[in-house]
């Protein structure tokens, strides 16, 4: 029963070891330490998964607000996510965080924020989730602000505000649904017994969403999203590489968790608070697009993407059907894998060359080819083409989309995934082309081979592999997902 | 019994100045020996309380100082007895860089007999008596460095209470005329066949009172006067400014609206509004203020200020679940930011720094320091798992379940400050730790962690930060039979 | 008759007959005899007290051997002789506090007359208490007049003088009114004797003759004293003959002689024109308004002034407004917080000018609040004084003050139409004196770096110190024994009825 | 109203002189006007008691022929107290006068306010 806790437990004990040992343990036992860790980690969740039968409440915190764990198929699905992505990035960090100091401090919070992201995962009511919700804040805002510069500091301390208010804004909900349910416990089909048209009902639809919006600080959502360009380039890319893949979407889970748990669909279902969020997403999704079709810095573009990206997710998310549900779940794991493996490329360009801007990339693909390879695939997948994981998952947030009841959006949503798909090509395939057909005037000469040290290549390849994976057999996944997806609508 | 503790304190303060201690330590040891026996024997009161009242002396009229433990002073004089003996262990160690400290633990453990005379009173005059005493033996303690600014601090401060006093003593006088009696009963004393038509009247005086016992707990506009006494010492910064004193006012309060004049009388009324309003406007404003401010003392006073309004957001919620709430954050903020100013004062005691700005790395260099600091701040934020968050949690329910639309823009305005605690907190937190690139440590080489004597009480401290927001389910079980007047 | 009832006749003369004796001895036998008869007559005042509170009523003792309307009277009733008695605690501990100040400031050779001084304001204070005859009062008024004059001019500087003259001319000024006022009430009701005023005004009310003559009357009177005990728009001479005449003077002018008028005005609310009568008049209104005003702009005088004295100067014509305020209610509670408030504000006051010399002593002679810094680190025990009389001053419980101030609001809560005004001018005037008095002393608490100014130990100022002790312990038991003292207000307005 | 003034023209000249009396001692700054004005007003006062006291066709209050009758007899308290008015009245104007002398002789003026001026000029 209590095994559920050790995946949570370890890697926060063994990154706040890390941290408070005060002494210099050398790159090569750190890295050692680290990798064992993490990997232990991700075997500890996996016997976690395959262990825990029922949840387990650990204590109460006051009256009636016990810290209680769970697992379902949701957190199934995001932890395997986070292990798997934790485990790749963490490999690639240690060839990557090789010219970036105090090397010690970033793995210690990174086993720590994978440690908090378990526990994210696994809660099991509204307040073990608020918590972790915070502490994910708290642990990862070092790796965005890890490398110390000035711009660095400021865009941590910017994601740390930012989040925060998030987590304030939903809080302020948390506090008025304690009041109103019976329990804060997860259950699928929503535990608010309130019909939307009572004069509270209409008071908890505000509530709603400024939940929705509290939450999605952490996705990234429209209004506050400025904090997700500016984080990412500063961050290491490892760093950048879980940020947007996982810990991003720890506010997509917090948004499951709030629409689809507590308050249940049918209380949102046809509500103004639901036209507003499918407003929000669809600008979202467009605006991102835009932002990154702009945008000439490397990082900044992918982060621009991932805000654009997660509200693919969202989209399916506000639909509230079962095909868009699965959708999002689909798109949650494709982008996931695929954003991952963009911002590891890009580290690795950006480790082997030094260079940020798209612009002085030309010709890159000859001098890492099979990086760029990578990295062309899963653009492909990110865009949508068949047989790669964004086309499935696109597929299933279209029709989702196409056969919800949401009026206008019906078709307003086909049409901007469609725009957003072309976006997606125009601003991720220029590096692919200027970096294999660098032009006439392009010099082979002066270019060799450059391809980066094996730990960086070989977790690229996994991620890229598993983005193709999604997108082959994604019935394993939507057969996985249908009864339970079934039961929460 | 009662009398004893009191006095207690207020012998061996007036002994220090007088005893021909040879060495320091002496001095010392009979210091925490008579602040240690005192908080036992308060502990001793407090755990084998009877419901009698102790009258020590008429005084005019049927008015008479008397004292009686009840359900509040339980909780304030528990809570003060708890601290004094760590801040006084802190304060040997921080005194040794001080002038003066015979002055200084003379007053320091006359205050410790006031605050237990507070806490203890039995009615509305006991505690106006000591309310008062406590502005007159603390101003020493403000100005006791005698620097301009500390003096121009301790005037402040001294004009501020006493004329804070002076409106919370009409409110004296009302319940003396239109009350049954002075004696502290919750749910208030006042007699409506006395009061007639003049509900108007007795509101706007309840105002008058509030803004005026308000004074002491830093009300808006009456706050300022609690940044600038941030010049003291810190341990008395620590103690006074964010606990004894200042949580006087808010316990005066609380006596004022629950047990002179009662919730059933003020729910509802423009009165309650009005302080609701006054309440929620601080918690921003102090907050805002804190960001602005660069001086870790002085931002942690602008933090206490947002945080003293917590409470009495709590108090003018005006139902037993919103006193629960008050009760705990009273007690919870206090362990929060004494912790935190103990470590603030254990910085300047090290390096005598005292910016923000000067901070930059030192969290390596004092990692218990800044480690307790940290949590301390963790906590303010209203992490959960952590202290604040509870009581946080406290206040906001008992704002959701009164059911009043205030309320829940209050509920906003405890998260806007949480947000801007997170702010001005943690960026001190980041500068700590997260230094920068070009960052050079050399010149703070020699700065560690100070020796036990400091470290103690933080650590004590934190352990029941901690301790509290894991399982708080007794206490503020407690809390709640306080506020519904089980005992 | 018993033997006691000689007792107020035996005062008043054993005081005016040893300022008679005074002028011809020398000036140390003239102050033996004149602390000798002002304990003569404290003890005296004490077992008249004692025997009215037994008996419990109050008798008239005919000056000659006519009865009323023709014959003089003295009347002394509880109040009377609590009075007196505390007009001889004040006295004469403001004598032995300012009493080596005297040798500094007054000539050698006129040391005998400022005895004489003393002794007929004591008796005029004492006729001014007991008397029954208006004619009588006015006279003594005079006499109080010219003695406090000559109190305040004996120490011979440019400023005293002037101030003596101003005092005098605004005097003067109220002693006219008062005689006028006087005069026409002789005139409307044909006696002097109180009683007998009073029996006619009550007739004269009845049948509604003579209204507006009879409030003229009253008013000129009310505002003679006014005038003469320095309510607020009066107070001009105020700060000069308090700031700078001798320190022992500053005490008793401000601390008996005003508070001599003010009892006088009380006697003729009850014993002249009557209580309910009086109340029914606007004049109260009109004395509650500038007791208000007073409380106000005499605190916000002293915080301006940049001079110790002066500062408690001003901060008497804050108080004096706080007992005209008590009069203004026009209820029984205000006149007992007015009463009390006399007491507590004697006792406060006095103490404050006998400390406030013991700090400017030390401090080099001056008075500017800047060389007053770290005075009460070099003479600790004037320091504390002031310390207590200023928390007096303030309202802090234990203190006399407190207790007035307690009184001053419940008598205010049940007066409806002025409760509101009265707290909060209340509230607001303790706002002011904690800002005048606190600032003074932190001044004196705080550290001055290098002064020239020598320490003074307790042995270098015993009678001063013991002083003050004194005054520190009178104010306190006023504080905390209040009742009885109240108890004994109450009954002697009682038995002025 | 008008016509009791006019009847009782003594009063109202002792009034009016009153005012006089009192406005100069009240305004003038020269002292020895300002005694002037304390002696009118205070003679005005007299002239008032005298006044009162006086009632026409009746003998000064001197027993005479044995007549005791109180009818044939004017009110003799007034006048007894104009006496003690006119001693009083007198001390103090003498004592006024001679503090006049000494500000006189200190100040060489007889103008209240430069001799407060002098004193602001010596600051003490």
């Amino acid at each position: 029963m209590y095994l559920i806790l050790l995946p949570i437990l370890f890697p926060i004990l063994a990154g706040f070891c890390l941290l408070a040992y005060r002494k210099d343990p050398g790159r090569k036992l750190l890295t050692i330490t680290t990798g064992i860790c993490l990997v232990i980690t991700g075997a500890l969740v996996v016997v976690a998964l395959m262990g825990t039968k029922q949840g387990l409440t650990l204590f109460h915190l006051t009256k009636k607000l016990p810290i209680y764990f769970n697992i379902d198929k949701i957190s199934v699905i995001f932890s395997l996510l986070t292990v798997i992505v934790f485990l790749c990035a963490g490999f690639f960090s240690f060839v990557y965080m090789k010219h970036e100091q105090k090397e010690k401090r970033y793995y210690g919070y990174y086993l720590m924020a994978f440690g908090v992201l378990n526990a994210l995962c696994f809660a099991g009511n509204l307040i073990t989730f608020y918590l972790f919700f915070e502490l994910l804040t708290l642990s990862s805002f070092p790796l965005v602000l890890h490398t110390g510069s000035k711009e660095a500091v400021m865009a941590g301390l910017k994601y740390l505000f930012y989040s925060l208010c998030g987590a304030y804004a939903s809080l302020f909900g948390i506090y008025f649904l304690y009041h109103n349910c019976e329990t804060l416990t997860f259950t699928a089909g929503g535990v608010l017994q309130i019909s939307p048209a009572s004069r509270e009902g209409s008071f908890f639809l505000l509530i709603a969403f400024v939940m929705i919006l509290g939450f999605g600080v952490k996705a990234g959502m429209f209004p506050m999203h400025a904090w997700l360009p500016t984080a990412h380039p500063a961050a290491p890319a490892p760093a950048s590489a879980v940020l947007s893949a996982v810990i991003v979407k720890a506010g997509v889970l917090a948004l499951i968790r709030v629409i689809y748990f507590i308050f249940g669909t049918g209380f949102l279902q046809g509500s103004w608070v639901q036209t507003a969020w499918l407003t929000l997403t669809l600008v979202t999704i467009f605006m991102g697009s835009m932002l990154a079709y702009r945008e000439p810095v490397l990082k900044k573009r992918l982060a621009y993407s991932t805000v654009s990206q997660l509200y693919y997710i969202l989209f399916g998310l506000a639909v509230m059907n079962e095909e868009a549900f699965t959708g999002s779940l689909l798109h949650v794991l494709a982008h996931g894998f695929i954003k991952s493996t963009l911002f590891l490329t890009a580290g690795a360009i950006i480790y082997t060359t030094g260079k940020t801007r798209v612009d002085e990339l030309r010709g890159i693909g000859k001098k890492m080819p099979f990086t760029m390879w990578c990295y062309t695939i899963v653009s492909l997948g990110l865009i949508g083409i068949p047989p790669t994981g964004g086309f499935v998952s696109k597929w299933y947030l279209a029709m989702g989309g196409l056969t919800g009841d949401i009026g206008i959006f019906r078709y307003l949503g086909a049409a901007v995934l469609l725009v957003s798909a072309l976006l997606t090509a125009g601003y991720l395939l220029p590096l692919t082309i200027q970096g294999f057909f660098p032009g006439a005037d392009y010099d082979d000469t002066a270019c060799r081979k450059q391809e980066p040290a094996r730990l960086m290549t070989i977790p690229i390849l996994c991620l890229t592999i598993l983005s193709v994976l999604v997108g082959l057999f994604p019935n394993i996944i939507t057969n996985y997902l249908t009864d339970f997806v079934s039961t929460l609508l | 019994m009662i009398i004893c503790v009191i006095l207690i304190p207020l012998l061996a303060g007036i002994l220090v100045p007088l005893l021909p201690f040879r060495k320091r330590c002496h001095k010392e040891i009979f210091l925490e020996g008579a602040v240690i026996l005192n908080s036992i024997l308060v502990w001793y009161l407090l755990l084998h309380h009877s419901e009698s009242t102790f009258l020590l002396a008429h005084f005019t009229g049927d008015l008479n100082i008397s004292f009686r433990v009840d359900g509040m002073s339980m909780v304030f004089a528990g809570l003060v007895s708890g601290l004094w003996p760590l801040a006084t262990l802190y304060a040997f160690e921080y005194m040794t860089k001080e002038d003066h400290e015979n002055t200084f633990f003379l007053f320091y453990t006359i205050t410790y007999g006031v605050t237990l005379g507070i806490a203890f009173a039995a009615n509305l005059l006991t505690m106006y008596f000591f309310y008062e005493l406590l502005t007159l033996v603390t101003v020493p303690l403000v100005m006791h460095t005698l620097t301009r600014e500390a003096i121009l601090a301790s005037r402040k401060y001294l004009y501020y209470s006493l004329g804070g006093a002076a409106f919370a003593f009409i409110g004296l006088i009302m319940i003396i005329v239109y009350g049954t009696t002075t004696d502290f009963i919750l749910g208030g004393v006042l007699d409506p066949l006395k009061i007639g038509d003049r509900t108007n009247v007795l509101l706007l005086i309840y105002v008058m009172a509030f803004m005026g016992f308000g004074v002491k707990a830093a009300v808006c506009p009456f706050n300022s006067w609690l940044p600038q006494a941030g010049v003291a010492p810190t341990p008395v910064t620590a103690l006074l400014h964010a606990v004894a004193v200042v949580k006087s006012g808010a316990f005066a309060i609380i006596r004022l609206t629950y047990y002179s004049f009662g919730t059933d009388f003020l729910q509802g009324t423009w009165a309650q509004t009005t302080v609701m309003i006054v309440v929620m406007f601080t918690i921003v404003y102090g907050c805002s203020r804190a960001l602005k401010e660069t001086h870790i003392k002085r931002r942690l006073a602008y933090s206490t200020i947002s945080n003293l309004s917590y409470i009495l957001f709590g108090a003018v919620i005006m139902t037993p679940l919103g006193l629960t709430g008050a009760i705990t954050h009273l007690a919870f903020h206090a362990v929060m930011k004494i912790s935190s100013f103990f470590c603030a004062g254990a910085i300047m005691h090290q390096t005598d720094k005292r910016y923000v700005h000067e901070l930059n790395g030192m969290g390596y260099k004092m990692p218990w320091v800044f480690g307790i600091f940290t949590i301390s701040s963790l906590a303010l934020m209203g992490v959960p798992g952590l202290a604040g968050f509870i009581s946080k949690w406290n206040l906001a329910g008992a704002a959701v379940d009164s059911k009043n639309p205030l309320a829940y823009a209050g509920i906003a305005c405890l998260l806007i400050s949480a947000l801007l605690t997170a702010i001005y907190m943690l960026s001190i937190v980041v500068r700590a730790f997260f230094p920068g690139r070009d960052f050079d440590d050399g010149p703070i080489q020699n700065v560690h962690d100070p020796n036990w004597k400091m470290l103690l009480p933080l650590m004590v401290f934190t352990v029941f930060i901690i301790l509290f927001g894991v399982h708080s389910q007794p206490i503020v079980d407690f809390f709640y039979d306080v506020a519904t007047g089980v005992y | 008759m018993d033997f006691i009832c000689n007792f107020p006749f035996f005062s008043i003369l054993l005081s005016l007959f040893s300022g008679t004796i005074c002028s011809i001895l020398p000036g140390k036998a003239a102050k033996i005899v004149n602390r000798v008869v002002i304990i003569t007559v404290g003890i005296l005042s004490g077992i008249l007290l004692v025997y009215l509170l037994d008996s419990g009523e109050s008798f008239v003792y005919w000056m000659g051997h006519f009865p009323a309307p023709w014959g003089n009277e003295i009347r002394a009733g509880v109040l009377e002789a609590g009075m007196a008695l505390f007009f001889c605690i004040i006295m004469y501990l403001s004598m032995a506090g300012g009493a080596h100040k005297l040798f500094d400031e007054v000539e050698e050779s006129k040391h005998n007359l400022y005895y004489i001084l003393i002794n007929l304001l004591l008796s005029s204070l004492l006729a001014l208490v007991y008397t029954n005859d208006m004619f009588t009062a006015y006279v003594f008024v005079e006499i109080n007049t010219i003695s406090a004059c000559g109190l305040i001019m004996i120490r011979q500087v440019g400023r005293t003088i002037e101030a003596a003259v101003r005092y005098m001319i605004m005097s003067l000024l109220g002693s006219g009114l008062l005689l006028f006022g006087l005069c026409i009430m002789y005139d409307l009701t044909g006696h002097l004797l109180m009683s007998n005023i009073k029996e006619s005004v009550s007739l004269l009310i009845q049948n509604g003759e003579y209204q507006i003559p009879l409030i003229v009357s009253i008013a000129l009177m009310c505002v003679g004293l006014c005038i003469k005990s320095a309510l607020f728009p009066f107070h001009a001479w105020l700060p000069d003959a308090y700031g700078y005449s001798t320190v022992s003077s500053a005490a008793i002018l401000s601390s008996l002689v005003s508070k001599g008028y003010i009892f006088l005005l009380i006697k003729i609310i009850y014993r002249v024109i009557g209580f309910d009568i009086f109340n029914s008049t606007r004049i109260i209104d009109v004395l509650f308004v500038f007791g208000l005003m007073g409380m106000i702009f005499g605190s916000l005088s002293a915080i301006k002034e940049g001079d110790i004295r002066r500062m408690i100067a001003f901060s008497s014509v804050a108080q004096i407004g706080y007992i005209y305020m008590g009069f203004g209610m026009g209820t029984q509670a205000g006149m007992v917080a007015s009463v009390f408030h006399i007491l507590s504000h004697a006792a406060t006051k006095s103490l404050l000018f006998i400390a406030a010399i013991g700090l400017t002593e030390v401090s080099g002679g001056s008075r500017k609040f800047i060389d007053l810094t770290g005075a009460g680190y070099r003479n600790k025990w004037a320091g504390v004084a002031f310390t207590a009389g200023s928390l007096s001053m303030v309202g802090v419980p234990l203190f006399s003050g407190f207790i007035s101030k307690l009184l001053f609001a419940q008598a205010a809560v049940q007066v409806e139409g002025k409760m509101l005004a009265a707290l909060i001018v209340l509230g607001i005037s303790t706002v002011l004196n904690a800002i005048y008095f606190m600032k003074t002393v932190i001044r004196i608490y705080t550290a001055a770096g290098d002064t020239p100014y020598p320490c003074i130990t307790f042995k270098d100022m015993k009678v001063h110190a013991v002083v003050l002790i004194l005054f520190v312990i009178l104010n306190v038991l006023l504080g905390v024994s209040s009742q009885p003292i109240v108890n004994m207000i109450e009954q002697g307005l009682a038995m002025f009825a | 109203m008008g016509p009791n003034l006019f009847v009782n023209y003594g009063e109202a000249v002792a009034a009016i002189l009153f005012c006089i009396g009192f406005t100069n001692l009240l305004l003038q700054t020269n002292l020895i006007k300002k005694i002037i004005g304390l002696n009118i007003m205070d003679s005005a006062i007299y002239l008032f008691l005298a006044e009162k006291g006086y009632i026409a066709g009746r003998a000064a209050p001197i027993v005479t022929n044995g007549v005791t009758s109180a009818e044939a007899y004017i009110n003799p308290i007034p006048s007894g107290l104009v006496l003690t008015g006119i001693v009083v009245s007198v001390s103090v104007s003498a004592l006024m006068l001679s503090l006049t002398i000494r500000l006189y002789v200190r100040y060489h003026t007889l103008n209240l306010d430069e001799i407060a001026a002098q004193l602001k000029k010596e600051g003490k």
